[in-house]
């Protein structure tokens, strides 16, 4: 690999991928075949390289924001699987069903193959040159670049090409980010993201937070929830009590979820607070007067759950500590979105989870790689821009808001309003094809990134305390199509229209990233003596690098102060609380063409290709609606139809639809497949965050007498065993002995 | 060639394998020093549907879609159950304390249902305890799906891989060349990775000692987020499985755990419909969960 | 007594004739001198050349210095196109020959050679080149002719490896179920695994 | 001195039985009433064979000899191919297993009975069976013939009692 | 009560009577010809689509992985004993009204076992390497599994088939010598010349004929029992909820008994019709018929009832899950249809009028045959749907039109065998009938005999 004239990308080249390569028709053909297929040869390869024997690169996960550190499994010149990377902090080797369909958007056949200039396919040095154009005579405020999350090099290179335009409009943009609750944090504990120890933790009471599925980073924090449930563990296992109106995930594996009625998460824990005072627990004064008011009889009438409920959690909580209290998405994503965030962070404050479970993170020495988060009010501060017609060129890369914006927001007229449109995209999707120019992408795996998680975790022991780490992206095999490139690369050569001297010297985006890591290799682990490419050759080979990185500090200083909780009101005309859930698998949607996640059934209700709503039992019974009734949920905005599911772990008052479906464009997978729920929100915004309120929707159901069979993986029988105790079973945590399991 | 052959296996094959008539294993007849097994603790597992993805990923499953999935032809081969509480009586559902999933995949029974009724010797039991299926000998009378105590056989009802065009190029370049992709007419199941478990023996027998936790994982074990599964040598005594079978005192060759007919049993360790006498290698952990709150 | 005599001719003759039709039927375990078909090759590789015995002017290279993959991986691979250049840029006497002219033209070009499967197997089927290598040619220390040539014959004799053994099921299991020597001076015996599954995918 | 063959119809059996017994009893020269008398008839009659007199079916022999044949080939095949089938192992059982192999034995025994019961049927009944020299199809439907051999010289007595016990027709040709 | 055979019978009319049978056919035969032949080819379009295309056209699914091709296989192969039971239970118990039917009732027995063998081959998902399950010594040194029930099934079939048209062919041979004898032109001349295999009736043919045909008689009663039973082991042999059963093999049997006779009694009531047979398959004989059907109706009621007290009060929950499932989930209708119609409508044939009424009896035993079929789907069709494992239950799979396409075309393929059949082979066995009148008409005389002799010794004293 140090030899200078090897290209890297020469040996992951797909050469002859005859019968060693791949058994395509295994059976049928007995006999054996003399001189049909092609051997598997090189021109030159290097000695680490044996055929049928597969190599490993460690790489970046690019399938959610968590980032975690895969190796690919490399095999004549075929990346054929992602695993995990055993040293990363972050998801120490291991994988979700999420991350591993990375192949899938690699190899997807739906991805776009060429520039396409109004959906004619066009040269780059065309597609370059219309930008070029379009940009001339453009004033710096009237160009807006939509991203998702984005760290790294790539950020800093799109940071260099904002400056070089004069724009301000650097919009990042996330359909499903926890942006409320990252200002409530920084209120709560000074950091937007500090580190959760669910491992240390000896109770959790999470308020929505779906983390073993979709929430922050998901890999990481099932690693903790391993440890957190071994019985062998010091501090024993740990108990998990799920407070939400939607069952997630996370619910379902909790030792008592609470199907709380929408929207009054902070009145619970407000509640809980006063049930603590009440059982002994010293409250700080200003709590205990924000709290008192909330007594558990008055809380139990506003929230659905029992006093005797109520009780118990705060027992628990008194007796087992240190605990965690988490608040996710569900608590967010009301009007008083904030305010749930920040009642609920008290009780770690009461508690006095802050610094022990609830830790201070670090994050990385160099500003402009550190990631800047999507949030939901950019995009509607976005959106306001284009309806005024403030912005003739728009960017829009790794984000879909035709699709996921509400509806409310009449988002894609606006953006139609714009003079010319460039989506980077590696599919066709809803705003590629409302784009005027597209550019097609690599795939994560022939592309070069760094990454830098939003969630910094650290390894166990000593040093975690300032851990920071950057993540590196390498390509995993060559191009499959000659025609796309690197996200890199697009911004250098955008950049080099501007000042092509300044970066004369860097071919390619490689080069760039490469110089960049070399000249701060000190801050980066490595010694001022250390050979450029002998630490190159390293880096790249463990797949990040971790930095010092500049501590935060948490502090426990939340107030209650200015706490406003509204009670429930009841509307009438839409009396169901409507909940966007977000799986594990499809998130928001962008990763929908991809087979597998299509295919792996929705680990609650088991469903696949299609979208649901769920019901509660006993509303499906007043509305007279059984499983498979094909339903029409319609809010003030909008309407879809779609497939009932009778669903036990969700609130009477909550109907819950999964985000992600429903598109109309993108690839063969995700055409036409379920509704899209993003459709039909209502434009209601956090009061202080000014974010898009996801679950403040109201809606009613009505049947039209249609019905299906659910295609789904359980059977008729639902998730009953019949009577047959010996399938799946389930002990009382005193029955059993765990101390001493192995 | 068979009468002589005959005459020399008769005695060494006259007793059965691995369980005789006695009800416990005789090892001295197992004819290799190893035997694959798992244990999933249903405590850990999250039901998150990674390791049946990383088993779509690793062993070339291919995707039905929805028309074929609704008539149940489905080809994971492990698939993830999801059960509920039933307090108030069957189907009446409970969530208060969740879910209970379960991942489910082929037991590799050591008294396979399904093998002796091949009617090709298709499916045999390999020297070190799997339950192999060769897709080449298949003739598609799926009688050892219909024998399967747990269902976890999938047949292939169509050409997936030619004529539904499952992977269109270039999905196809992501297939693992260490196994074979099914064609139609063939029955189909977990195989424990058995390319991965077959390039841990040899890598172990070139360097000259025994296989070891650290020569293999299968895909499922290696994805799972939380680590609930645990794959390994149940004859080494060493390994995290064995150790793991010993503690919950669950023996491969018996129908009843002694354990379970002691009271006051305080361990977890099950198999799924031990009692129809399978003998499966995949034991089970109990679910647990806390009642003091 | 004729009707017998007739019956019995009748039987004997369709038990002899299926009979021999299913001998004939049935592919020959080994076929010493029956060449499997010939093949055409981009560049007609001499074997004879490289790996041929000194007295017909070869030079007795052993297999595995160009297969080198064999003793370490599943297939025995085929060499780089770097592996042929890094003697023959060297040797300068047969440079104007056509196939090493040939061969300098892939290599000027960046280009693998499209070389054709000799020795294909089926798709469901696992051969490990590396246990066999292991067990015959370091454990047993037998001569490298003789363990490649089991398989694959005389190839010190050919120019295009020609498959020379039929490679078929019954061929490979008669030596599986064979005892060899567990290794070079040892009185313990063992055979080739019986598993299906262990060569079967 | 050249034989001649005569077949004589009659209606019944009784009228057969005596032509019969009187050519037992009778003396005819270059005539044996075991070997040169043949009965035909319609339908099969037990009586015709008691007057006849006792010949022994050797069937039975074959039918032992074919399912003792079949049974233990079919054993040894199962078992045989069982234990060089590369031992494969199944589901516990041992590699030989007995009762099952027992059923198909039993299947083959039964094949192997029939099979050579039938081909012992054949041998023992002659067939196929040229067309002897004289035939009559009144014989498949509904009357009885008396086929005789006989010298050239013993014609005459034969046509005798044939006519004798009133025979529907006498047909006459020279044999080989 | 219409009359038995006439003891006065000319021989040469039976045979004129009979061999009318095989004269050219009239319109309607042609015309139920290419019915049946028009059924086959849809069952043949439906199974070259299966076989291209793959067997997930016959909508089966993971737990069902056996449709109705397994039912409808035990369907042929129950219907196959009748023939077995008339030629030679009853020929051993010298039950002498067998014979004027017993012909047609053993061409169905060989028609059906082709049937149902070809429902087998339907069945396999790769049917082109069928020959693997046959043990020919090959290259590989690779056998079947002779411990696979089906293994056995396969071997059965054969057995049972080669064995049944050898019973048929030896059984008819003098027969065909009485064709050979009557029919001068054409190709029949020389088939049937062909055939007889040079037949004269010799007293050495015939003595030999006697014990050959007795012998396979008695190899193929046992071989009868066996074949159904082996079915059964296919069920009984599994571990399946359902399928475990003990009494599985005499139920086998008896279901396939009582198919078999309720075929014959449709069949019977065709040729009676069709060839004006009045003569030969007499209304006696379809009463007794009719009574044996009956018992063996009682027989197989019985065996059900103990099969199902046997799983009630066992503590198999999975069984008794199985059986509820089959009384009231989603097979109930087709459930109670069997009892109804295999254990109700039998008691049809308890009314003496009824047993000798053709119109009642063909409707009777049409149902008895919807029953019985009904029976085999209910013994496969439940266990695969409601077996050990909840999660895998379904109710949702149904048969496509593929399986349908292929059952309905097995019955057309069935009567285009029979009725070819019935052209070329004489379907009332001549020579058996020849002998049945006599004897009873030497037992008439002897009996007239006996009376003249008492009423003579009357008059002496």
């Amino acid at each position: 690999m140090t030899e200078n004239d090897f290209n890297r990308r020469d040996f992951l080249k797909v050469l002859g991928w005859g019968g060693t390569a791949v058994a395509l028709s295994g059976c049928g053909n007995t006999s054996i075949e003399d001189g049909k297929e092609t051997v598997t040869s090189y021109v030159t390869l290097p000695s680490y390289v044996i055929p049928s024997i597969s190599n490993y690169f460690n790489s970046t996960c690019a399938q959610c924001e968590a980032g975690c550190n895969i190796m690919g499994r490399v095999r004549e010149g075929r990346v054929l699987k992602a695993e995990g990377n055993p040293n990363s902090p972050i998801n120490r080797g291991r994988m979700c069903g999420l991350g591993l369909s990375g192949v899938q958007a690699h190899y997807n056949p739906d991805r776009v193959r060429q520039p396409l200039l109004k959906g004619e396919a066009i040269t780059w040095d065309k597609a370059l040159g219309v930008i070029a154009d379009k940009l001339n005579g453009v004033k710096g405020a009237e160009v807006a670049f939509l991203t998702g999350n984005m760290s790294g090099h790539v950020q800093a290179l799109l940071g260099n090409y904002m400056d070089e335009l004069g724009s301000k409009n650097h919009f990042s943009y996330e359909a499903i980010s926890p942006a409320v609750l990252r200002a409530a944090n920084k209120k709560a504990y000074g950091v937007s993201m500090p580190r959760y120890r669910i491992d240390k933790a000896r109770v959790v009471v999470s308020f929505g937070a779906d983390f073993l599925g979709a929430w922050v980073s998901p890999v990481h924090f099932s690693q903790q929830y391993a440890q957190f449930r071994k019985g062998s563990r010091p501090e024993g296992r740990g108990v998990l009590v799920q407070i939400e109106p939607k069952m997630t995930l996370t619910g379902a594996n909790a030792d008592r979820w609470i199907g709380v009625r929408p929207g009054s998460e902070g009145v619970l824990a407000l509640g809980i607070i006063n049930a603590l005072g009440k059982a002994g627990l010293a409250i700080p004064a200003d709590v205990a007067a924000a709290s008192k008011a909330y007594t558990p009889e008055r809380v139990s009438g506003e929230t659905d759950v029992t006093v005797e409920q109520i009780e118990k959690l705060a027992a628990l909580l008194k007796e087992r500590t240190p605990s965690l209290v988490l608040t996710g998405s569900a608590a967010e994503g009301y009007a008083h979105g904030s305010q749930n965030a920040a009642a609920i962070a008290l009780l770690n404050r009461v508690l006095g989870n802050i610094g022990k479970t609830v830790e201070a993170s670090a994050s990385v020495p160099f500003p402009q790689i550190a990631p800047t988060v999507g949030n939901r009010a950019s995009l509607v501060s976005l959106n306001d821009g284009l309806a005024a017609g403030k912005y003739k060129v728009v960017f829009s890369y790794g984000v879909n808001p035709v699709f996921s914006a509400p509806a409310a927001l009449k988002f894609k007229d606006n953006y139609a309003k714009a003079d010319f449109k460039v989506a980077f995209a590696q599919y066709l999707d809803e705003t590629a094809q409302a784009a005027d120019l597209v550019l097609p992408l690599e795939s994560a795996m022939e592309d070069w990134a760094t990454v830098v998680p939003e969630y910094m975790a650290a390894p166990e022991g000593a040093g975690s305390a300032g851990y920071a780490q950057m993540s590196f992206r390498q390509p995993l095999m060559d191009k499959l199509y000659p025609d796309t490139r690197g996200i890199g690369d697009i911004l250098l050569a955008l950049l080099k229209q501007r000042k092509a001297d300044k970066y004369k010297e860097f071919d390619d985006f490689y080069a760039y990233l490469r110089s960049a890591v070399l000249k701060n290799k000190v801050a980066l682990g490595g010694k001022a003596t250390d050979d450029d490419d002998v630490f190159w050759d390293e880096t790249l080979s463990k797949g990040f690098v971790p930095m010092k990185g500049i501590a935060g500090a948490v502090s426990a200083k939340a107030s209650a102060s200015d706490l406003r909780l509204p009670s429930a009101t009841a509307d009438q005309e839409y009396p169901l609380r409507l909940i966007p859930a977000v799986s594990a698998s499809m998130r928001d949607g962008r990763n929908a063409n991809e087979p597998w996640l299509q295919e792996s059934p929705d680990p609650l209700t088991t469903i696949v290709w299609d979208s649901w709503v769920e019901i509660n039992p006993k509303t499906a019974a007043k509305l007279g609606i059984v499983e498979g009734d094909i339903v029409e949920v319609t809010s003030r905005s909008g309407t879809i139809r779609t497939q009932a599911y009778l669903f036990p772990g969700i609130h009477p008052d909550a109907v819950s639809v999964p985000v992600g479906y429903g598109h109309e464009a993108m690839g063969r997978y995700a055409k036409g497949v379920g509704a899209n729920v993003f459709a039909m929100l209502d434009a209601v915004f956090d009061k202080e965050t000014g974010e898009l309120a996801l679950n403040e929707t109201g809606v009613k159901i009505s049947k039209t007498g249609q019905r299906v069979v659910i295609v789904k993986e359980e059977g008729p029988v639902g998730g009953s065993q019949a009577g047959k105790k010996k399938i799946a079973v389930q002990v009382a945590a005193d029955k059993v002995d765990l101390s001493k399991e192995v | 060639m068979s009468v002589s052959n005959l005459l020399e296996n008769w005695s060494k094959f006259r007793h059965t394998h691995p369980v005789d008539d006695k009800g416990h294993p005789d090892w001295e007849a197992y004819p290799s020093d190893i035997k694959w097994a798992m244990s999933i603790d249903l405590d850990a597992c999250t039901g998150c549907n990674a390791c049946s993805v990383a088993c779509y990923a690793e062993n070339n499953l291919p995707v039905v879609g929805k028309e074929k999935y609704s008539h149940g032809q489905a080809m994971h081969w492990m698939r993830i159950e999801r059960y509920w509480d039933e307090s108030a009586g069957v189907g009446e559902f409970d969530a208060d304390k969740g879910a209970r999933f379960l991942p489910m995949m082929c037991q590799q029974c050591e008294a396979a249902p399904c093998e002796t009724v091949c009617p090709v010797g298709a499916t045999n039991h390999t020297e070190d305890g799997l339950n192999s299926q060769i897709y080449n000998r298949c003739i598609g009378s799926r009688y050892c799906s219909a024998n399967c105590p747990y269902k976890v056989r999938y047949f292939n009802w169509y050409n997936y891989p030619e004529q539904e065009k499952v992977w269109p190029e270039p999905l196809n370049q992501q297939l693992n060349p260490d196994l074979t992709v099914r064609t139609k007419g063939v029955m189909e199941k977990c195989t424990f990775c058995k390319q991965r478990t077959y390039t841990a023996r040899n890598n172990a027998k070139t360097e000259g000692r025994p296989v070891q936790d650290s020569d293999v994982q299968t895909a499922c074990q290696e994805a799972c987020p939380v680590g609930a599964i645990t794959f390994g040598n149940l004859f080494n005594p060493e390994s995290q499985v064995a150790k793991q079978w010993k503690s919950q005192q669950v023996e491969l060759t018996k129908e009843v755990q002694d354990k379970d007919e002691k009271e006051g049993n305080r361990l977890r360790g099950y198999r799924i419909l031990e009692e129809l006498r399978p003998y499966p290698s995949v034991m089970y952990l109990e679910r647990v969960r806390e009642s003091a709150v | 007594m004729q009707h017998i005599l007739r019956l019995f001719i009748l039987l004997v003759g369709l038990f002899a004739g299926a009979g021999s039709y299913a001998a004939d039927a049935a592919p020959k375990l080994t076929t010493p001198d029956d060449l499997g078909p010939q093949i055409e090759q981009p560049i007609e590789f001499p074997h004879f050349r490289h790996a041929g015995d000194a007295k017909d002017g070869g030079m007795q290279i052993n297999c595995m210095y160009c297969h080198t993959y064999a003793r370490r991986s599943m297939v025995a691979g085929i060499p780089p196109v770097q592996k042929c250049i890094g003697c023959h840029q060297s040797i300068e006497s047969v440079r104007d020959k056509p196939r090493i002219q040939k061969l300098f033209e892939y290599w000027d070009a960046k280009k693998p050679i499209p070389w054709k499967k000799v020795h294909d197997l089926p798709d469901f089927v696992r051969f490990n080149h590396e246990r066999h290598i292991q067990r015959f040619y370091f454990q047993q220390d037998r001569p490298y002719q003789e363990v490649c040539g089991y398989c694959h014959g005389n190839v010190k004799a050919m120019t295009v490896a020609q498959r020379q053994k039929p490679l078929t099921m019954g061929w490979c299991a008669s030596c599986h179920q064979k005892d060899h020597p567990v290794s070079a001076n040892s009185t313990e015996t063992g055979h080739g695994p019986n598993d299906c599954f262990t060569c079967h995918k | 001195m050249s034989k001649r063959y005569l077949l004589a119809l009659y209606n019944n059996f009784d009228e057969a039985e005596a032509v019969v017994s009187e050519l037992r009893n009778s003396d005819i020269k270059g005539f044996d009433a075991a070997d040169d008398l043949v009965v035909k008839s319609p339908i099969e009659h037990p009586e015709v064979e008691e007057f006849l007199g006792e010949k022994p079916v050797k069937v039975q022999w074959f039918t032992l000899g074919g399912a003792l044949t079949g049974g233990l080939l079919a054993f040894t095949l199962i078992a045989g191919s069982q234990a060089s089938f590369y031992s494969q192992m199944k589901g516990g059982k041992p590699i030989v297993p007995i009762p099952p192999d027992l059923v198909l034995t039993y299947e083959m025994f039964i094949l192997g009975g029939v099979y050579i019961t039938v081909l012992g049927f054949l041998i023992c009944a002659g067939l196929p069976a040229r067309r002897s020299p004289l035939y009559s199809a009144k014989v498949s439907e509904d009357q009885i013939g008396i086929l005789v051999k006989a010298e050239d010289g013993s014609v005459a007595k034969l046509r005798e009692i044939f006519t004798k016990h009133k025979a529907l027709e006498i047909q006459e040709e020279a044999g080989r | 009560m219409g009359k038995d055979i006439r003891e006065d019978i000319a021989w040469a009319q039976i045979n004129k009577d009979v061999l009318k049978s095989l004269e050219s056919p009239r319109k309607l035969y042609w015309v139920i010809l290419l019915v049946a032949i028009a059924m086959v080819g849809v069952a043949v379009g439906c199974e070259i689509y299966q076989y291209n295309v793959g067997l997930g056209v016959g909508n089966f699914d993971n737990p069902n992985v056996w449709g109705l091709y397994i039912a409808t296989f035990i369907f042929w192969i129950g219907m196959s004993h009748s023939g077995t039971l008339l030629s030679a239970i009853l020929h051993l118990m010298h039950a002498d009204w067998r014979k004027p039917i017993y012909r047609f009732a053993e061409a169905m027995t060989t028609f059906s076992l082709m049937t149902a063998g070809l429902f087998v081959m339907v069945h396999l998902g790769r049917l082109w390497q069928v020959y693997y399950a046959l043990p020919y010594p090959s290259e590989r040194w690779v056998w079947p599994n002779f411990q696979s029930p089906l293994l056995w099934d396969a071997m059965a079939i054969f057995t049972y088939l080669s064995s049944s048209v050898l019973f048929l062919y030896i059984g008819s041979i003098p027969d065909l010598a009485i064709c050979r004898d009557n029919i001068h032109q054409g190709w029949r001349k020389k088939l049937y010349s062909i055939l007889a295999l040079g037949w004269e009736g010799t007293d050495r043919q015939w003595r030999n004929f006697r014990i050959t045909y007795l012998t396979v008689a008695c190899f193929l009663i046992p071989l009868a029992v066996s074949v159904h039973s082996i079915v059964a082991s296919d069920f009984a042999m599994s571990q399946q909820p359902g399928w475990h059963v003990t009494s599985f093999p005499p139920y086998f049997v008896a279901g396939a008994l009582y198919s078999g006779c309720a075929a014959i009694i449709t069949l019977f009531i065709i040729l009676r019709y069709v060839f004006r047979f009045e003569e030969y398959m007499t209304l006696p004989i379809l009463k007794k018929t009719v009574r044996l059907t009956f018992a063996i109706a009682m027989v197989w009621t019985y065996l059900n009832c103990i099969e199902f007290a046997a799983t009630w009060y066992s503590h198999d929950e999975a069984a008794k899950a199985v059986l509820i499932e089959k009384a009231t989930g989603r097979f109930a209708p087709f459930f109670w249809g069997m009892i109804f119609c295999g254990s109700v409508v039998p008691f049809a044939l308890m009314v003496k009028k009824w047993q000798t009424s053709i119109p009642v009896m063909f409707a009777v035993s049409l149902l008895l045959n919807l029953g019985m079929w009904l029976e085999r789907w209910m013994i496969v069709a439940p266990t695969f749907s409601h077996g050990y494992y909840p999660w895998t239950w379904d109710e949702h799979m149904w048969p496509s039109m593929v399986q349908w396409g292929i059952v309905f075309g097995s019955f057309g393929w069935f009567t285009l065998l029979f009725m070819v059949f019935c052209k070329v082979v004489p379907s009332v066995s001549m020579y058996e009938v020849k002998e049945m009148v006599y004897h009873r008409s030497l037992a008439k005389k002897k009996e007239e005999q006996a009376v003249k002799e008492e009423l003579a010794a009357k008059g002496a004293n």
